[in-house]
């Protein structure tokens, strides 16, 4: 005798985790995405190792050569490998993505559930707050910060991006432990005696993981685009090398005018396909998880 | 044992707490041990925030919730003796996780010394006591249980635990007609072991069907209150009245109660939400006897013949 | 009514207070001392000089008083509009080096935010219909918000200006004109208006197709277009409520987007040269130019306060539900 | 559109408001890295440019081919004692309202100076009075005679119209705008915007007769341009004609087909405008020892600077550090005995003689004492070729066992840690050609160090012999050049013995102009033009103005 | 016969494969007749309710046919169906709470939906019909949030009955109000019945005793099938197949005590419909069971208009 009928709404997500993975390997938006981005992760963490090349920005051959079997990318006006510099700046702008998405993640977390978990005055509050960061325009902020204190390393530009990048995922978050808290389970746990933190962490977070991993994505595809503006605009740490700083150094170098597109398009492409990639792949996580999203 | 007095509650919505709801107003009445009080009302009325009140999950606006004399206290030791069964077994469990992890916070929270042995054992104990078969729904997944099975699994939760009080929130609403006969047969059989149950529920055939006393809400405040013949058998409110005509029987043809012109404590118009309202008339119209510890919210009962 | 504004109202008074204070720390806080550099940058050669200098601007730009003084000094200046001297302009006021740049930003910035979201959103809305569009249309769209905004107008300069040849890749106007009320100078405008716009544009427009896109799809699953299609009323209706009520999440988007865009412009401007903000910000940070730097941001803050309060403004005419929650009319 | 600033219609071509007619008008860039702020032209360091030059003139130009002051307002000037110097004022000189310039116009703006505030204040300390003697000669009285200083002030000072400036406040002639600029010089004033100023051609400009000059362009537009990119985005699209912005890799486009030119055609590509040095703090350890800076000279890959960075468009510096301008005046005996060259062994060398030795094998030598040396050099961040090559000076000197890290704090810190002394290392070029090494060395020896060094000395090197000698070089007369190599000859020996600040690099006179409109550009062809192609600030008192007579419409 | 639906099957696919939610069910509605369709959860009451009108994109239609005022209904086929829709057969949904488009006043959404189907809007008919479901005409004005609970559901009655079609589809539309409420709507409903409006009615809910109340027939579904359809006092008074018999017990009645007479319910739950097991779907719970139920029982006509599908009635 089968117990389970199958009815919807009422099926878990035991059921929707395995359908999730179902759809998931068969989704091609969230294959391709998350595919691409694994590539070049992995080119950014293993190149470096393979080319065994630990000083990207070493003048190592002539200057200005185009791509060839022996410089992939070419080489910039100072006779920089652009292909070293390529996947040391994967790592640099994964780096940059992962840190200052995460801190800002934490942050939505903490602002989202606390203010969505104990609603009220200290809602009311950090809503204020989240509102106000969210009006404050925040890169030109972050231009100012940034002028002040200059950013010498990956981490510090991480930081701030992740201090300002929050408001949207913080409100989002507090949405969703808004409706979770109604649910009767959050009151359950509350009369077996689990204090409020242990609450959020046990019972509220593990039912949105999807849509806080999904969360986490976009800060990341954002984190990675803010950094790389940073850089760009001459603000990104001034040691080693990321896409933004190449794109810099390319352009102030003049590596257009000059004809040196090798220098100029690699990193961009891998800047556009990154964070494109990452989007793609929410869109294809959103479809997985979103029964509505999936017959179109 | 539980004994509210004269308990309101108020919420503030809007900016800041612009906006003040009174959801709950001067309501007062007792749950004895091994009674089934049972709680009816439209939506709205009040009756969750009650109940939640009782649970500790919403704090008192005024008055005074007591149990065995002392004032509640949420916190573990409170729950030790006073626990909730809520309205949708579906939500009550957390679908990422299996659903005996009801009976793991449990043991987190109250038994953590307890051997993992003994306390399967115990376990085990209880979910027969309401009448499950622990093979077949220990270490499942909330969706692969049926409704019946988890709301009882829930009142097996709350057995664990040296229960005096039980809050059940519309714990049947959601169960269909054959599966919510076996829970209400389960909590009869509990009170015979002295459990007092505060049965909460806007179906008034479920209400009578266990109850010992019956208290009818209106707007948050009491409209009747008293045994369960009394109120359901010879309702002296206007209200009262007019709820239990508007009941489909499947017997007989919906009646509509003549309609009582002179009484002042009728009033047409939707009921619900009006919590202020109707705390100012109870408040003001202290209720009458119309019988035996029978007690109905009107200025005038003498005018109102019983039915 | 007078709730969710005052509520807004408050916010953005808040969101005011906090980004003066910010604004005003910043060059009292920085490493280094802004007249020195000032000085340094001038190139005066003799070393008395430049000491009494030092002093007679140090005093002059009020760098000695306390900090308070300061603060409160900041604030009354600031009321007043006056948002005192560039540093690297000296001797012109911050507040007309601002105004003269704040009309090309603003000419780049409402089209390019309006236009990119309007298109972005029929376009959005086609790409839902069809599976065709769908296919075709987010890719790009991924594509094109997915791309930094200065790579993409680096690209377009180089393109369309320096090869192509068709657009100039700098300046405002062309650097033979004269501002004046002629055809060929509003041509010239123009002329050098496209490509930043374009890039700022294409960026954007990515996005809120996108989003347009899945809005949709969310809306045509909703509960009154399945009951209108259970009537049997023709998808054209269906697709225009839903397409009405998608796009109320699109102008909260576009308030919560404004800070980005913002940004957009500035780094677009940059690779442009155009004579906005943007260039403005860059020129004040690598000159430490503080007063600027600070005249610029204000200006941003209340340029984007004052459109979000506009776009408030829009939501509560077009969505009813506001309204209605607004007046406290509960069912 | 724009508000429209300054002044009316154009008074050369009245009729036509709008645009300029392209074969008249020249396109450059490169000048400022900002809006033209004000046309003051006591304000030398930040005017928009051309305000001295081409609105307003000084007494003198120098030449620095033949190393002669060119009269230019002055007809003729000397020292009729030790202490007193006439400056014959030409004349049928006016000022663009129609005025007269006469001496009273010079005495007053020389008299400017007496304001404590004034960049050139200072001459006070040894000038003791100008006076007008008469209409045309103007009579300046010294306490003592800096001969070499003053040629530099005649052709540096700018003279503005007395009837003018003379009901000015103080506080205006300091820091006004000065927005409808009334000058002497071959441009007036036209207009501006936030990212251009407009000059045009007075027809009326004294010079067309009494110097036989005439500059080709009728408009001038020196366009503001935020990046080399952009100004090299341009050139290529022929909206601008010269360009005097550091254009990386320019050299491509040289021997490209882009109708590009400069200078040579050929590695350096540019003539020279200043030394690049490297500023070590000889107040700290290890650098208060000579030893330890020749070796840190030596240790240094300018070459690898020069090609790498800069892609040949600049030159490894001599020994002394002076321009090849003043080639004559570098002993070359003294070179030969204490000059350097990159030699990374030779370095070693001197580091272990001197006692700097590698104690614990990380490849790096330690002091004397056995501590560390850990030396950074500061470059300020963004300035992106200086970012580069300090990365490169770091690489060489760590090759050397110096351990040198950089850092690019931000352009005031820099400033304000350079004049506090705190710092270990920095490269600093402020320094431009001139008329005289005199001002070189100054920058190098001038005593006393103060609390705060501003602009001279910045490594705080304390010789009182070398600055006496400096002092004793500016009291010889500026013809007399064998005096003059007499006392540079010592200073120079002192300078490579002591190396108290190490020559890098020449920095180019930056000039990369199109042929499309306008030819005939200053080059080290045969028969070309010698003169600066360069629109600087001070440069246009430099050989800038004459480019501008040189110059010829591509089509003629 | 307003309705005869025959040997109807319609599945659901999903990822375990398909869900036969309707396993040939046939049954007619008679002109002015009010069919009550009772069950419980998961039986395919909803399911049977939406294959008369739309079927959603999981919905596939395997077999028999749904004949309407003697015309078949082209119920697979999503554009023929369009013409029946509204004008002919109608739906009041389970949803009615968030069935109006939240951001259009009603009435201009009503002229909307009219026009979007031809017939121009007959504002008295409109404001006839408020009246008599007691709802101000001022609602036309409004937005469907200011509107209760209740008047919605009674708004999307009157808008879902404009074109007087032949069969109007009623799902759970009471389930969601309290019982005040709940007998106004349900009153409302009998007098569209009364006054014409609707030819004939499929009044779906769980809630036995209401549709003792409205319905004149009441038809009992069991996974996925028909167990009884019977006249709904017969159907209330003698019940012939167990399974209805059994659900008709377990009904407390306002008034009985659990101490005076307790009632049981139905042990275990009904089978999964993804692959049904042959046979008498109701014989695992089924106390009367034996092996001849091992044969899928016929629905047969034991009384005039009382239908049984159990080998045991
Ligand atoms: N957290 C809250 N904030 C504001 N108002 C509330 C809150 N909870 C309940 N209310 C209001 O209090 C009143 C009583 O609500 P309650 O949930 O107790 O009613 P109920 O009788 O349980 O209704 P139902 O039968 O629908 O469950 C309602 O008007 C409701 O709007
Ligand atoms: N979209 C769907 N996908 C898959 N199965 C479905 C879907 N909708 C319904 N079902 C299945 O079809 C069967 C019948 O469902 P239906 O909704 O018709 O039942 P119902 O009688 O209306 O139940 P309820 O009283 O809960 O509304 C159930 O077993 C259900 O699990
Ligand atoms: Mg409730
Ligand atoms: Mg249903």
């Amino acid at each position: 005798m089968t117990t389970t009928p199958l009815t919807e709404g009422r099926a878990g997500t035991r059921v929707v985790r395995r359908e999730a993975l179902h759809f998931a390997v068969r989704n091609g938006k969230l294959v391709t995405g998350l595919g691409l981005v694994l590539v070049l992760l992995l080119t950014g963490l293993l190149g470096p190792v393979v080319l065994g090349v630990t000083a990207p920005n070493e003048y190592v051959a002539a200057p200005m050569l185009p791509p060839s079997a022996e410089h992939w990318f070419g080489t910039t006006t100072f006779g920089q490998d652009v292909f070293t510099q390529f996947v040391y700046g994967l790592r640099t702008t994964f780096a940059a993505g992962a840190l200052g998405g995460g801190i800002a993640a934490v942050i939505a977390m903490v602002v989202g559930f606390t203010a969505g978990y104990r609603g009220g005055l200290v809602d009311e509050a950090l809503n204020m707050l989240t509102n106000v960061v969210l009006v404050i325009p925040t890169l030109a902020v972050l231009l100012i910060i940034n002028a002040y204190l200059g950013i010498r390393s990956v981490a510090v530009q991480a930081l701030f991006i992740g201090l300002t990048s929050w408001p949207w995922a913080a409100r989002a978050i507090r949405a969703q432990t808004f409706s979770l808290r109604g649910r009767d389970f959050v009151d359950l746990a509350r009369l077996s005696g689990l204090s409020t933190p242990r609450i959020i962490a046990r019972e509220i977070a593990p039912n949105m993981s999807s849509y806080l991993f999904m969360t986490f994505i976009l800060l990341f595809g954002g984190s990675v685009l803010i950094a790389s503006s940073l850089d760009f605009i001459g603000l990104g740490p001034t040691e080693g090398v990321s896409l933004g700083l190449m794109l810099q150094n390319a352009t102030q170098w003049s590596a257009l005018q000059l004809g040196l597109w090798w220098w100029f398009v690699p990193p961009g492409l891998a800047i556009t396909a990154i964070v494109g990639a990452l989007y793609v792949a929410n869109v294809g996580l959103d479809e997985v998880f979103n029964p509505k999203l999936r017959i179109t | 044992m539980l004994r509210l007095d004269n308990v309101t509650k108020v919420f503030r919505t809007g900016t800041f707490g612009g906006r003040t709801v009174t959801a709950v107003g001067g309501v007062s009445f007792d749950v004895r041990p091994g009674e089934v009080v049972s709680l009816i009302g439209e939506s709205g009325s009040g009756k969750s925030t009650i109940g939640r009140m009782i649970l500790g999950l919403t704090p008192v606006t005024s008055g005074f919730i007591t149990m065995d004399g002392a004032p509640v206290r949420p916190g573990k030791d409170y729950y030790r003796a006073v626990q909730g069964v809520f309205q949708d077994p579906f939500s009550c469990y957390n679908p990422v996780f299996k659903a005996d992890r009801v009976f793991a916070l449990v043991k987190e929270g109250y038994f953590p010394r307890v051997p993992a042995a003994e306390w399967e054992r115990r376990v085990e104990a209880a979910v027969r006591d309401v009448r499950l078969n622990p093979g077949e729904v220990l270490g499942k997944y909330p969706h692969q249980l049926s409704g019946g099975q988890l709301q009882r699994m829930l009142i097996a939760r709350a057995l664990l635990l040296d229960l005096k009080l039980l809050v059940a929130d519309e714990i049947t609403s959601m169960l269909d007609a054959s599966t919510r006969i076996d829970v209400l047969n389960l909590l009869a059989e509990l009170k015979t072991c002295g459990l007092g149950v505060l049965y909460v529920t806007h179906d008034l055939s479920l209400g009578t069907y266990l109850a010992e006393r019956t208290v009818v809400l209106r707007g948050g405040a009491v409209v009747e209150m008293g045994p369960t013949d009394l109120v359901f058998g010879d309702p002296r409110h206007p209200y009262t009245r007019a709820l239990l005509a508007a009941v489909p029987r499947l017997n007989a043809p919906w009646e509509d109660p003549a309609p009582v012109t002179s009484c002042l404590c009728h009033e047409s118009g939707p009921a619900g939400g009006d919590g202020r309202a109707a705390a100012g008339r109870a408040a003001a119209g202290r209720m009458a006897e119309a019988g035996p510890g029978h007690l109905v919210a009107c200025a005038r009962l003498a005018d109102c013949p019983p039915a | 009514m007078r709730h969710y504004f005052g509520r807004k109202l408050l916010v953005y008074a808040l969101t005011f207070v906090v980004a003066v204070t910010v604004n005003w720390m910043i060059p009292r806080f920085m490493p280094g001392d802004p007249v020195a550099g000032m000085l340094a940058r001038t190139g005066v050669s003799q070393p008395a000089a430049v000491e009494a200098m030092r002093v007679y601007y140090t005093d002059l730009f009020g760098f000695d008083r306390p900090l308070w003084e300061q603060y409160a000094g900041f604030w009354a200046t600031l009321l007043r509009g006056d948002f005192g001297i560039s540093i690297w302009l000296f001797p012109t006021p911050v507040s007309t080096v601002i105004l003269r740049a704040v009309p090309y930003t603003l000419a780049l910035m409402i089209p390019a935010v309006l236009l990119s979201w309007w298109a972005g959103n029929r376009l959005g809305a086609y790409a839902a219909r069809r599976r065709l569009l769908d296919n075709t249309v987010l890719p790009v769209g991924y594509v094109l918000t997915a791309m930094p905004y200065m790579w993409l107008a680096v690209l377009l300069a180089w393109g369309l200006g320096v090869v192509a040849g068709w657009f100039p890749v700098a300046g405002g106007y062309a650097f033979s004109l004269q501002p004046a009320l002629t055809g060929e100078f509003l041509l010239s405008l123009l002329h050098h208006w496209v490509l930043p716009f374009l890039s700022l544009f294409l960026v954007a427009l990515g996005g809120w197709a996108i989003g347009m896109r899945n809005m949709i799809i969310y809306e045509l699953e909703s509960d009154y277009a399945t009951y209108l299609a259970a009537l049997g009323a023709p998808s054209r209706l269906i697709r225009r409520y839903a397409f009405r009520n998608a796009v109320l999440p699109q102008i909260t988007g576009l308030a919560l987007q404004l800070g980005v865009l913002v940004a957009g412009a500035l780094v677009t401007e940059i690779v442009f040269s155009y004579p906005g903000l943007g260039s403005l910000i860059l020129k004040a940070i690598q000159n430490q130019d503080f007063f600027l730097l600070q005249g610029t941001f204000m200006f941003i803050v209340i340029g984007v306060l004052v459109a979000n309060f506009v776009i408030d403004l829009v939501y509560v005419v077009v969505d009813p539900r506001t309204r209605a929650g607004m007046a406290g009319a509960q069912a | 559109t724009p508000p429209s600033q300054g002044a009316g219609p154009p008074p050369g071509n009245p009729g036509n408001p709008g645009s300029l007619p392209r074969n008249e008008t020249l396109y450059t860039t490169g000048t400022q890295w900002g809006p033209p702020a004000h046309f003051n032209p006591i304000r030398e360091g930040d005017h928009a440019t051309g305000t001295k030059g081409l609105v307003y003139e000084t007494l003198f130009h120098y030449d620095p081919n033949t190393a002669k002051l060119v009269p230019w307002l002055a007809e003729s000037g000397s020292w009729t004692s030790d202490t007193v110097y006439e400056a014959k004022i030409r004349s049928g000189v006016t000022w663009s309202d129609g005025k007269p310039l006469t001496a009273k116009d010079v005495a007053f703006s020389y008299g400017l100076g007496k304001i404590g505030t004034i960049s050139f204040h200072n001459l006070y300390d040894w000038l003791k009075s100008v006076e007008a003697a008469d209409d045309r000669t103007v009579r300046f009285t010294f306490s003592k005679a800096n001969y070499q200083e003053w040629d530099f002030n005649l052709y540096s000072r700018v003279i503005v119209p007395e009837h003018i400036w003379a009901g000015r406040s103080e506080e205006e002639v300091l820091n006004g705008a000065n927005d409808k600029p009334v000058g002497s010089g071959a441009y007036a004033y036209q207009s501006h915007d936030q990212d251009r100023v407009v000059y045009v051609r007075r027809d009326d400009w004294w010079g067309r007769s009494a110097l036989g000059k005439e500059p080709r362009p009728r408009y001038i537009v020196d366009v503001a341009t935020p990046s080399n990119e952009v100004a090299m985005g341009m050139l290529l699209q022929k909206g601008l004609d010269l360009s005097n912005n550091f254009l990386p890799g320019v050299a491509n486009l040289v021997k490209g087909n882009f109708g590009i030119t400069t200078f040579y055609d050929q590695p350096p590509y540019m003539l020279s405008a200043n030394t690049a040095w490297l500023v070590p703090n000889t107040t700290r350890k290890p650098m208060d020892d000579p030893a330890f800076r020749r070796a840190l000279a030596a240790s240094i890959d300018t070459k690898k600077i020069v090609e790498g960075v800069y892609g040949n468009l600049v030159k490894v510096a001599s020994p002394t550090g002076l321009l090849p301008q003043w080639d004559q005046f570098v002993d070359q005996s003294v070179v030969g005995a204490a000059g350097f060259a990159f030699d990374t062994a030779k370095a070693r060398r001197t580091l272990a003689d001197a006692g700097y030795r590698d104690r614990d094998g990380d490849g790096l030598v330690e002091n004397k004492d056995g501590s560390k040396i850990k030396l950074t050099l500061i470059v300020p961040t963004g300035w992106t070729d200086w970012m580069e090559a300090a990365r490169a000076i770091a690489t060489s000197a760590k090759a050397a066992g110096i351990d040198v890290t950089p850092d690019f704090p931000d352009f005031n810190a820099l400033v304000e840690k350079r004049s506090k002394g705190d710092f270990d290392l920095l490269v600093n070029n402020e320094r431009q050609l001139s008329n005289t090494p005199w001002t070189y060395y100054d920058y190098v020896f001038q005593l006393p160090v103060n609390k705060t060094q501003n602009t001279v000395n910045f490594g705080r090197y304390e010789n009182e012999r070398a600055w006496k000698l400096v002092q004793q070089l500016n009291q010889v007369r500026t013809d007399d050049v064998a005096g003059m190599k007499t006392v540079i000859s010592q200073i120079q020996r002192i300078h490579l013995d002591e190396m108290p600040i190490i020559p890098l690099w020449y920095n180019g006179l930056w000039a990369q102009s199109s042929v499309a409109t306008w030819k005939n550009w200053p080059s080290a062809a045969q028969g070309a033009p010698k003169s600066a192609p360069v629109l600087w600030r001070h440069w246009l008192e430099l050989g800038g103005f004459e480019t501008l007579t040189q110059i010829q419409p591509a089509g003629s | 016969m307003t309705l005869t639906v025959t040997d109807l099957r319609v599945s659901y696919r999903t990822l375990g494969g398909e869900v036969k939610a309707l396993d040939g069910v046939s049954f007619g509605v008679r002109d002015g007749e009010i069919l009550g369709l009772a069950g419980e959860s998961g039986c395919g009451k909803t399911t049977l309710g939406k294959s008369l009108i739309r079927l959603d994109g999981r919905m596939r239609h395997v077999g028999g046919t749904v004949e309407l005022d003697g015309r078949e209904l082209p119920i697979a086929d999503d554009r023929r169906m369009n013409a029946f829709r509204f004008h002919e057969v109608s739906l009041v949904p389970q949803y009615a709470m968030s069935a109006l488009n939240p951001t259009r006043r009603i009435g201009r959404m009503v002229a909307e939906l009219l026009k979007s189907r031809g017939a121009p809007l007959d504002r008295d008919k409109l404001e006839r019909r408020l009246d008599l479901v007691g709802l101000p005409r001022e609602v036309l004005d409004r937005y469907p949030l200011e509107l209760s609970g209740g008047m919605k559901q009674r708004m999307v009655m009157v808008v879902s009955t404009l074109l007087d079609p032949s069969l109007l589809v009623a799902d759970e539309i009471t389930s969601a109000l309290d019982v005040s409420t709940q007998k106004a709507v349900a009153r409302a409903l009998l007098g569209f019945r009364d006054s014409g409006f609707v030819k004939s009615m499929l009044f779906i809910t769980h809630d036995l005793a209401l549709t003792s109340h409205i319905a004149d027939t009441i038809m009992v579904m069991y996974a996925g099938r028909l167990a009884e359809k019977a006249p709904a006092d017969v159907m209330v008074k003698a019940p012939r197949h167990p399974y209805t018999r059994m659900l008709i017990n377990s009904l407390p009645e306002v008034g009985v005590r659990h101490a005076e007479r307790p009632l049981s319910g139905i042990a275990g739950s009904p089978p999964s419909l993804l692959d049904p097991p042959p046979g008498c779907r109701f014989r695992d719970r089924c106390p009367l069971a034996d092996e001849g139920c091992a044969e899928d029982p016929p629905v047969t006509e034991t009384e005039p208009d009382h239908f049984v599908a159990c080998w045991k009635a």
